[in-house]
């Protein structure tokens, strides 16, 4: 038991935390009430530390103790979840109750315990975040059904109470959160149905015994078919073609910086879901001649699910570039963008772990691009955040219209540049961190021989070049229009650090890319029982 | 370590721009830039001009790593074929800040900041040899363009702006897919990545012909929407007509450079076989390209769409030299790259000094400048006349020189009709090409001559005319007062003439004694020529002399039968080839 | 003037070296006609190692070059350019003088080469055998000294005539006129001096900009800055031709040095001596024929000699040193440098003699038909052009060289006569509107050159140099039994060139005085066309009010009154009457040294040699008449030389006479003359001469207008087509885009129904795939 | 619908096969019998997923969605009984507790929707498209 509990410290942080900011909360004087978002990043701190420090990895992780497909995936995920919801807390989605709060100061309005939910907001965002460093860490089916639940549970409510005072943008809140519950609660139901028939095909919910019982027995119909519902359940997650169609409602609906959790934390929790699924049903390891080759090399997944994820590769990827080409409002971009990295993901998920080796190693790749992605996203997110205008009947609203933020390295340098940066970066421009993710996706799927996949890639981020430069064109080069209402900076301070360091990191990163690199092959490297295999040889760990 | 030296000067001049107030922008973007050209000429002083072939000036291995995975380094060396690519951009650089101080008026501090970005990204380009770091200089300078057209630009300045961005991405990302091919391809056998340009370039050669198409293909593709090449080639007057004076001067000076520099470092000796057995095609995409250019010229009535179109007819020769595939024509390419930056350059320069003062580049108003500005006049129709290609001026070297180039480069001197009974013709190389591809090039000399008079014709002789604003009332004898607004007056100033006097020295120079340049570019062109004629026996056969300044970069770890530096120059003796 | 008397007498003392000359010269000429079948070529002798003084030559006009270019940066307003000019070109000549002399003394070997610096060397191979050199170095043989004398010593003069004749414009374009003169000799001796194809080729093009920046002096006008445009193009088709022929030569010799290629054509020709024709590889044969190309462009033969006419927009200093004298015979000069490659090839001479013969008939109808006196001397320069080729082709180089000598002096002269007569009359030169100028005062001079002038070119018989020289082409044209066609035509047209040569005379020199001044575009004092914008020229002392454009028309006549013919200065007068004394001098040499005279004996030691009738039999075999023996065409059974003596004469004074009974007996007014009454019998022929043939309709239809519509049809094609894929390309994804946005219709419904299907159709997928 | 015609195929593979958690002591369930459960929970689904599309009212879509998490419990009984071990059972245990939870926010929202909407209707939330 003792050692099942050492994979939860990061989340009984998270856990105190949360019930400690909740308390917090509805602490009769403001002072105390602002503490509420220290306090939660506290928590996220300690539970990055506890991570880094508790989480059993690579062959310390047994049979008993947790998933022995993906071992040392539960420390990297945890690791990087932290880091970018630290970023995502310095959104520190304020606006929420700033009207009441403002009113409280003035003396209009007495303080009421039962209205407020501005420490609710906070303590859901950690849920959410334990949500998914349980699923990073889950090695059961019923275990990962309820972190995925508990993911995305708390987002629904996020979204609904994002909306902020005024009335157009809390009907516009309510709107998205009514789209984006009803459709999760479908996503969630198709694949719960799933899991079920997979347990019935296998006889147990234990990933390692599944895994055992599907590479001896071979897989069955009904594991296949629970396999494709599952993986096409937790497609809304990612966003992926079929169950893309609320991104871009919600993400415009939902406060930006709702919106910026949104892009990262159901995706990461998709994916690592996928994973999991993937290496559970395929990628038996043998150790190859230079590393490890996979047995069937690269493409060991069953052929159908193989298609199902080539087909939503590309057609994710297509439709989320076509479709942001001509988008005015610059949340909808950054959705349909959203949308088209999932497909960019997907395709070093159809790569497959390759030979163990960076550039060879799907797997490493998907995972180096969720951090990356995670990063350069929050910045673009954090700028529309940190923006916003006065609307006509005197309500400061969140911009929404690409007009809002032309010229805004004239006017707003600090923000200006970080959206001009992290777009850059998203397009995959050279010398900054977004290149060196898409690199090894190209590598990995040539390796894996999915010449079709990389030219529908290299096509794809040509067609994504478009709208990014429309954004870094939109923020470098136009003048600001003298005909919009004033845009001013958001009184928020931690909005503009949030974007400055995303920037920052999106051009640093560079130097440690080859850190990180190998941070994320380790964490996609297989548990490697070192009796059995030689010693991995010197070029592997090059 | 100079290089590296080199590179960052401008960099750092730039953040000195963006920091300091916009008043002082112009002068330290001046600095900067003289500071690259110090910095260049020291390199030149210091290059060891016997071994030219040589990858002078290297960083250490260890310093340049940058991502040991995917054995991506900063590594940087220069012979002597980049030293002048370098040369030029360090000479233009000045030129064109120089010659921007009365165009630009407005956001002074982002126009110089990104003007020594772009320096310092084509000086990376021509410096480096590894692949991701050339590749990562290739992309960058899409920005600073970007900005300049779109910023500074005339009417329709966002459509060409975008247009040349996507165009010229979507190329270098083609690219890039050749590229990572090789490397993957390379890490598939060797079990260890790496972009080190010599290694794959050896790799690739071992290639089969078919995959070296594929990868010639990629490579072909990307470089030639740079050059531009025929098909590709639409957004230059686009983007020529768009950018202001000094982005025109640079765009044509040296950014269309890139495309060929890249053909011949890194298309020819990655896919030898291929490109021997595309020359053909390709030399007849460019004798297309020159006559279909050409033409077009002849009938624009937009002064810089004309010379933009001529680039187009230009850059086919400098590329028909590389399809030629023999020292004469390679020689003779490089040295066109540098003719054209020179004259199409000093080209764009006068049409922009035309431009401040008339604020019109359509024909039709102008007219007959000769009366109004003698020394301009000079000045254009010796420029139009080494952009022809006139004996004694840098033009006819280099054009004459690639026209000979595709003239011999044929089999079909030794037999056949054409053949001797000895069958012994000293001056032929083997190839593919031969004396109808070099006569119908040819008349691309003809064609040169119509499209330059009739713009010479057009604007400098002829009767007066000058667009409706600017026309001083009537032949008035003394013609003082001069309405043009900006404050230049009718002729050249002493800046102007002091920006186009370099220039013409250089192509007189270059026009008469170009035996230096020559026998500097002797070596590393042999080497490339043999590399794709006989598929590099000859760098294999050379003995491992590392020439004196050249810091000992040792092989490229891991590989088994890498031969290490080329060595001293004279060891290069290309096989007879003359059957 | 001092500098006058020393030219004279330096011309006087030619006999004396030439004499010594002689001595020598007979015996190896007599040898040489006896032994005819088994003579063997003696090789062009390996070039010995000149001295570098020689390069003073090109050097001195480049010197005068940039003077006068300082000049004109400096904006000097006085006669100054001129005065250097005159001084370097006289350096110059007094150079090429004293390179004559030790040439011809033997102190400088025959063929040497004296090289400056290396221009551009590419090797891409093992020693010299794979490498291109072209030095800037200079080939000395007597072909060269006979060329660079005239043209030092004519340009000379000429640059003395220009002093005053552009004295109009000296504050404006007067610099660069003389920038441009001096550019121009500077080019014509490098091409003449070269040592190199590529040197030559330099040479060829640089005379091409300076014809370009000549002709297009009077830049205002726009058939002007046409006609250097025209004329530069034109030039630069000639030039590919001959670019191709050097390419030809280096991949076939490994070289372009005339050394070189002499000594690697020797086997060829002793193959060719001994009539073994077939070891004469096809390449080789291809050369002249490219080489020719050149020619044709740069001496306004057939194809290419539309450029010619129009070039009379320059200053008359300009047509008459480069388009009379110099640069036209740059052609000749090519074919007789490279004659050895000319005899290797069977199809090349008699391509060249025959585009020679047709061209001088051509151009002489034309000739008859016009009215422009400057246009009439531009086609009477293209067909004695064409009688020079016709001379080169019928193996009589030594004819054809001595034609070019002695025609560049009268038609210079010629030129200038008319020059005079625009000058003085404010550029008028139609000649319906002049008449009786030779006897009006000042005007002697002009009237007696003018006189001596046009009996050279009609070929008087025995007092005229003219006469000599064509009377030697003819002489060999009927000499040799396949081109008596052409004599036939050369002798057609040698009368027809007496007739339109004596309409000129009579028509404007004598006769009823009558004038008209013209528009005054062209002559003295003319608009504002100064390029320094320096003032107008204001009143001018002889009372031509400066017009900007063109001068009102009406103006001329009821001027009449107080308008007074201009009469040329001592500068025109002094140059005019030199060369009439020249032109009767160089009789002089056709009969002194060597067996056809000086100018052949130097033909004989150049490379221009094989003249000699050692090569007839062979020349004759290969011309595909079956070399049975040296078969010598006999004149209606009298020997071709001495017959062509008489004949010619008679030719020459029957054109004359038809001139003089239809253009002076009879004639009352300037305007009409008995001539035109013949017009109606002559039918369309005359309105078709007058129309030059059409020959400029003609290419512009062909040539011109098809390419015009081409260059729209690609930037149609360019803007629709290839942008239009591009622009394709970028809307694709915009299209699918905009399709695929309906999809998001915001309905919860919508999607929900919409992921359903997803899911339906992508399990469908998947089982497909499974089956 | 074509999964359920490959359940039968399914089983036999199973019983052939050995399963894990073969408990001791009731007896083994027969395919037959297993296929009713199945079809039986397939049909709840199918009814869930069309309610799901056709109703309009959120409170009835919600509910649908509950009908298609029993669903998946009824099918984890089933499969819990064949394999004779109690994992399928636990899951439904946490499945229901989900479902409450899903339902507590399911509530919650509808009624913040009908404070502003005064209406449940799905087509009233569609202004953001495109």
């Amino acid at each position: 038991m003792m050692d099942r509990l050492a994979y939860l410290w990061p989340e009984i942080a998270l856990f105190i935390a949360a019930c400690v900011v909740m308390v917090v909360g509805i602490s009769p004087s403001a002072a105390t009430r602002r503490l509420a978002a220290v306090f939660a990043g506290l928590g996220v701190v300690a539970a990055g530390i506890l991570a880094w420090t508790t989480t059993p990895s690579g062959n310390a992780v047994t049979a008993s103790s947790g998933q022995v497909l993906l071992p040392s995936l539960a420390l990297y995920a945890k690791v990087g979840i932290a880091i970018v919801a630290l970023l995502l807390l310095l959104l520190k989605p304020g606006t929420v109750d700033r009207a009441e709060e403002a009113a409280i100061e003035l003396g209009v309005q007495k303080f009421d315990a039962l209205r407020t939910n501005r420490a609710e907001f906070f303590s859901f965002f950690l849920f959410s975040i334990m949500g998914l460093m349980l699923v990073a860490g889950a090695d059961d089916l019923i275990w990962l059904f309820l972190a995925l639940e508990l993911t995305s549970l708390p987002t629904y409510i996020m979204v609904a109470i994002s909306g902020g005072a005024g009335r157009e943008p809390a009907a516009r809140a309510q709107e998205a959160s009514v789209k984006y519950f009803f459709l999760g609660a479908l996503g969630a139901a198709v694949f719960l149905y799933g899991f079920a028939m997979l347990y019935g095909a296998t006889g147990s919910t234990n990933l390692n015994a599944i895994h055992a019982s599907l590479t001896t027995g071979g897989v069955s119909g009904l594991a296949l078919a629970g396999l494709i519902m599952s993986v096409l359940g937790i497609c809304f997650k990612i966003a992926a073609v079929p169950m893309h169609f609320y991104t871009p409602d919600v993400y415009q609906g939902a406060s930006p910086s709702v919106a910026g959790f949104l892009a990262f934390v159901p995706k990461t929790a998709g994916f690592l879901s996928l994973l999991l699924l993937a290496s559970m049903v395929g990628w038996t390891w043998a150790p190859g001649e230079n590393g490890l080759t996979v047995s069937g090399g690269g493409a060991s997944l069953p052929e159908p699910l193989r298609i199902l994820f080539w087909v939503i590769a590309a057609l994710t990827m297509t439709i989320g570039n076509v479709l942001a080409l001509q988008q005015k409002s610059v949340r909808r971009i950054l959705a349909y963008s959203s949308i088209a990295h999932s497909g960019y993901m997907l395709v070093g998920l159809i790569a497959g772990p390759g030979d163990g080796s960076f550039t060879r190693n799907g797997v490493a790749a998907v995972l180096f691009y969720l951090f990356c992605y995670g990063v350069m996203n929050v910045g673009t997110f954090a700028v529309l955040s940190g923006l916003e205008r006065k609307t006509r009947d005197g309500q400061m609203s969140e911009i929404d219209s690409i007009e809002d933020i032309r010229g805004l390295c004239a006017t707003h340098p600090r923000l200006g540049w970080p959206m001009a940066l992290c777009s850059l970066s998203l397009l995959g421009f050279p010398p900054l961190l977004g290149f060196w993710a898409k690199l090894p996706l190209f590598t990995s799927a040539i390796s894996a021989g999915e010449i079709i996949l990389v030219i529908v890639l290299g096509l794809n981020s040509a067609i994504a070049a478009f709208y990014y430069l429309r954004l870094f064109g939109a923020v470098l080069l136009e003048k600001p229009e003298a005909s919009a209402g004033e845009v001013s900076a958001s009184p928020f301070v931690s909005r503009r650090v949030a974007a400055m360091v995303s920037a920052a990191l999106v051009v640093a990163l560079v130097v440690v890319v080859g850190q990180l690199t190998d941070a994320s092959r380790k964490a996609a490297a297989p548990k490697v029982e070192p009796a059995a295999s030689a010693t991995i040889p010197a070029s592997m760990n090059h | 370590m100079m290089l590296a030296v080199l590179i960052l000067i401008p960099l750092a001049a730039a953040v000195m721009v963006a920091v300091a107030p916009a008043s002082r922008a112009r002068s330290i973007a001046m600095v900067g830039m003289l500071g690259v050209a110090v910095m260049a000429g020291y390199l030149l002083f210091s290059f060891d001009w016997e071994h030219t072939a040589a990858q002078q000036f290297a960083l250490d291995e260890e310093s340049s790593r940058l991502v040991p995975s995917l054995g991506v380094s900063l590594s940087m060396s220069v012979d002597s074929i980049s030293m002048m690519l370098v040369a030029l951009t360090a000479l233009l650089g000045p030129i064109c800040v120089a010659a921007s101080k009365t165009a630009i008026t407005e956001r002074l501090k982002t126009y110089y900041a990104w003007m020594l970005v772009l320096q310092s990204a084509m000086l990376g380009v021509f410096c480096a040899r590894d692949m991701i770091f050339f590749y990562t200089c290739f992309e960058f300078t899409l920005i600073p363009m970007y900005i300049m057209i779109s910023l500074w630009g005339s009417t329709n300045r966002k459509k060409a702006a975008a247009k040349f961005f996507l165009y010229t991405f979507t190329g270098s990302v083609i690219a890039l897919a050749g590229i990572v091919y090789v490397a993957w391809s390379y890490a598939d056998r060797h079990g260890m990545w790496t972009f080190d340009a010599d290694t794959l370039m050896r790799w690739s050669r071992s290639l089969p012909a078919a995959t070296q198409g594929w990868v010639l293909g990629a490579l072909l593709l990307g470089f030639a929407v740079k050059v531009p090449l025929f098909p590709f080639h639409t957004w230059l007057p686009l983007a020529h007509t768009e950018a202001p004076t000094a982005g025109s001067v640079i765009l044509a000076g040296v950014l269309l450079k890139l495309g060929t520099y890249g053909l011949v470092r890194f298309a020819m000796p990655f896919a030898p076989a291929a490109f021997v057995g595309h020359a053909p095609f390709i030399a007849a995409v460019c004798v297309v390209g020159i006559l279909y250019g050409g033409l077009i010229c002849w009938v624009q009535t937009d002064v810089k769409k004309l010379v933009a179109y001529s680039s187009v007819a230009h850059l086919g020769f400098c590329v028909l030299g590389l399809a030629s595939c023999n020292v004469m024509g390679v020689t003779g390419s490089i040295l066109y790259m540098i003719n054209h930056g020179l004259s199409t350059g000093a080209l764009f320069l006068l049409i922009g000094m035309v431009y401040e003062r008339y604020h019109t580049r359509s024909m039709k108003e102008l007219g007959g400048l000769a009366a109004k500005m003698p020394v301009w006049s000079t000045f254009m129709v010796f420029f139009a006349m080494a952009s022809v290609g006139l004996p004694g001026l840098n033009g006819f070297v280099s054009e004459f020189m690639c026209l000979f180039g595709a003239f011999q480069a044929s089999d079909q001197w030794g037999a056949g009709m054409w053949g001797t009974a000895a069958g012994q013709t000293p001056g032929a190389t083997p190839g593919h090409l031969g004396a109808w591809v070099a006569a119908i090039a040819g008349t691309g000399m003809v064609v040169a001559a119509m499209y330059l008079l009739y713009m010479v014709g057009k604007v400098v002789w002829g009767p007066l005319v000058e667009p409706a604003g600017h026309s001083s009332h009537g032949a008035d004898a003394h013609g003082h007062g001069s309405h043009e607004h900006g404050g230049l007056p009718r002729d050249l100033t002493g800046r102007e003439i002091g920006v186009l006097v370099p220039l013409a020295a250089l192509c007189i120079v270059l026009g008469v004694y170009p035996s230096p340049v020559i026998k500097a570019l002797k070596d590393p062109v042999a080497l490339t020529t043999d590399e794709v004629v006989n598929f590099g026996k000859a760098r294999m056969a050379m003995p491992l002399v590392p020439p004196a300044n050249v810091v000992p970069a040792g092989h490229q770890e891991g590989d088994p039968h890498g031969a290490g530096e080329p060595a001293p120059a004279h060891a290069v003796e290309s096989k007879e080839t003359a059957r | 003037m001092g500098f006058m008397m020393t030219l004279s007498t330096i011309l006087a003392t030619l006999a004396s070296p030439i004499a010594a000359l002689a001595q020598s010269e007979p015996v190896h000429a007599a040898q040489q006609e006896a032994g005819h079948a088994a003579a063997k070529m003696e090789a062009i002798a390996a070039p010995g190692v000149g001295p570098l003084w020689l390069l003073l030559i090109p050097v001195l006009p480049l010197v005068g070059f940039v003077l006068s270019a300082l000049c004109a940066a400096f904006k000097v307003k006085s006669k100054l350019p001129a005065w250097l000019t005159v001084l370097c070109l006289g350096a110059s000549f007094a150079v090429t003088l004293a390179m004559y002399l030790q040439i011809s003394s033997g102190q400088i070997a025959n063929p040497s080469v004296a090289t400056g610096f290396e221009w551009i060397r590419v090797s891409w191979g093992l020693g010299d055998a794979h490498s291109i050199v072209a030095n800037f170095g200079l080939y000395i043989d007597s072909l060269t000294c006979l060329w660079m004398l005239f043209v030092t010593g004519l340009a000379t003069l000429i640059g003395l005539y220009a002093s005053e004749y552009m004295a109009g414009d000296v504050g404006a374009g007067y610099c660069r006129f003389f920038a441009a003169f001096n550019l121009f000799v500077f080019s014509m001796s490098c091409l003449v001096m070269g040592d190199n194809l590529l040197l030559l080729y330099l040479g060829w093009e640089g005379v091409g900009l300076c014809s370009y920046l000549l002709i297009g002096y009077f830049y205002k006008k726009p058939s002007a800055v046409e006609a250097g445009k025209k004329a530069f193009i034109v030039n630069r088709i000639g030039d590919l031709g001959l670019a191709l022929g050097l390419m030809l030569t280096a991949v076939h010799f490994g070289s372009i040095e005339y050394s070189v290629i002499f000594a690697k054509a020797q086997p060829y020709l002793t193959a060719l001596s001994e009539g073994r024709l077939g070891d004469i590889p096809a390449v080789v044969q291809l050369i002249p024929v490219l080489l020719m190309i050149g020619a044709f462009g740069k001496s306004a033969q057939l194809p290419l000699y539309v450029w010619l006419p129009d070039a009379m927009e320059g200053p008359t200093p300009v047509s008459a040193l480069i388009h009379a004298a110099t640069m036209v015979t740059a052609g000749v000069y090519l074919i007789a440098r490279t004659y050895p490659l000319f005899l290797l090839s069977e199809t090349a001479l008699p391509i060249v003699a025959w585009t020679g013969a047709l061209t001088a008939l051509l151009a002489a109808t034309i000739g008859m038909a016009q009215f422009d006196i400057k246009r009439i001397m531009a086609y009477s320069t293209v067909s004695q052009l064409g009688y020079m080729f016709a001379g080169l082709g019928v193996l009589t180089s030594g004819g054809a060289a001595f034609h070019v000598f002695t025609h560049a002096f009268f038609k210079a002269m010629l030129f200038l006569s008319c020059g005079a007569v625009m000058h003085g009359f404010a550029g008028q030169l139609d000649l319906r509107k002049l008449s009786g100028v030779g006897s009006m005062p000042g005007w002697r001079v002009v009237g007696i050159a003018m006189l001596v002038g046009c009996l050279n070119l009609a070929g008087f018989p025995v007092i005229t140099s003219g006469y000599w020289s064509k009377d030697m082409i003819l002489g060999e044209a009927f000499a040799n039994p396949h081109m008596v066609a052409i004599g036939w035509i050369l002798l057609l047209t040698a009368g027809l060139t007496a007739y339109y040569t004596f309409r000129v005379y009579f028509r404007v020199f004598v006769g009823p005085k009558y004038f008209e001044p013209g528009d005054e575009v062209h002559g003295h004092g003319g608009g504002d066309h100064g390029s320094h914008g320096a003032d107008a020229h204001g009143a001018d002392a002889h009372g031509h009010k400066a017009h900007d454009e063109h001068g009102h028309e009406g103006h001329g006549h009821d001027a009449h009154a107080h308008f007074h013919p201009h009469a040329p200065g001592w500068a025109i007068n002094t140059v005019l009457a030199i060369l009439a004394i020249a032109a009767f001098a160089v009789i002089g040499l056709r009969f002194v040294g060597g067996h056809e005279g000086w100018v052949s004996g130097l033909i004989e030691h150049s490379s221009a040699n094989y003249a000699g009738h050692a090569m007839y039999a062979a020349a004759a075999s290969h011309a595909g008449a079956g070399g049975d023996e040296h078969a010598h065409a006999t004149f209606f059974g009298y020997d071709a030389h001495t017959a062509m003596m008489y004949v010619s004469g008679v030719v020459g004074f029957i054109g004359i006479a038809v001139a003089f009974v239809l253009h002076f007996v009879g004639r009352t007014t300037a305007a009409k003359s008995r001539a035109d009454a013949l017009l109606p019998l002559v039918g369309p022929l005359a309105k078709w001469a007058q129309g030059k043939w059409y020959v400029d309709e003609l290419y512009n239809a062909i040539i011109r207008v098809p390419l015009l519509v081409l260059a729209h049809l690609f930037h149609l094609i360019d803007k629709a087509i290839v942008d239009g894929i591009v622009d394709l390309f970028g809307w694709v994804p915009k299209f699918t885009g905009s399709s695929l946005r309906p999809s998001q219709s915001g309905v919860l419904h919508g999607y929900a129904l919409s992921m359903a299907g997803g899911l339906a159709v992508l399990v469908l997928i998947v089982v497909m795939v499974m089956k | 619908m074509n999964m359920l015609a490959s359940i039968p195929g399914a089983m036999d593979a199973v019983i052939s096969g050995t399963t894990l958690a073969q408990a001791s002591a009731p007896a083994p369930m027969a395919a037959s019998q297993l296929a009713h459960y199945l079809f039986v929970s397939a049909a709840l689904f199918a009814i869930g997923l069309i309610g799901f599309l056709t109703r309009r009212n959120l409170i009835i879509m919600f509910l649908c969605t509950e009908l298609m998490f029993q669903a998946a419990g009824v099918a984890l009984i089933a499969f819990s009984r064949f394999h004779l071990n109690m994992t399928g059972q636990t899951f439904v245990i946490f499945i229901l507790t989900v479902a409450a939870a899903e339902a507590a926010m399911a509530l919650a929202l509808v009624v913040l929707l009908f404070r502003r909407r005064e209406s449940l209707n799905a087509e009233e939330f569609s202004e953001m498209k495109g």
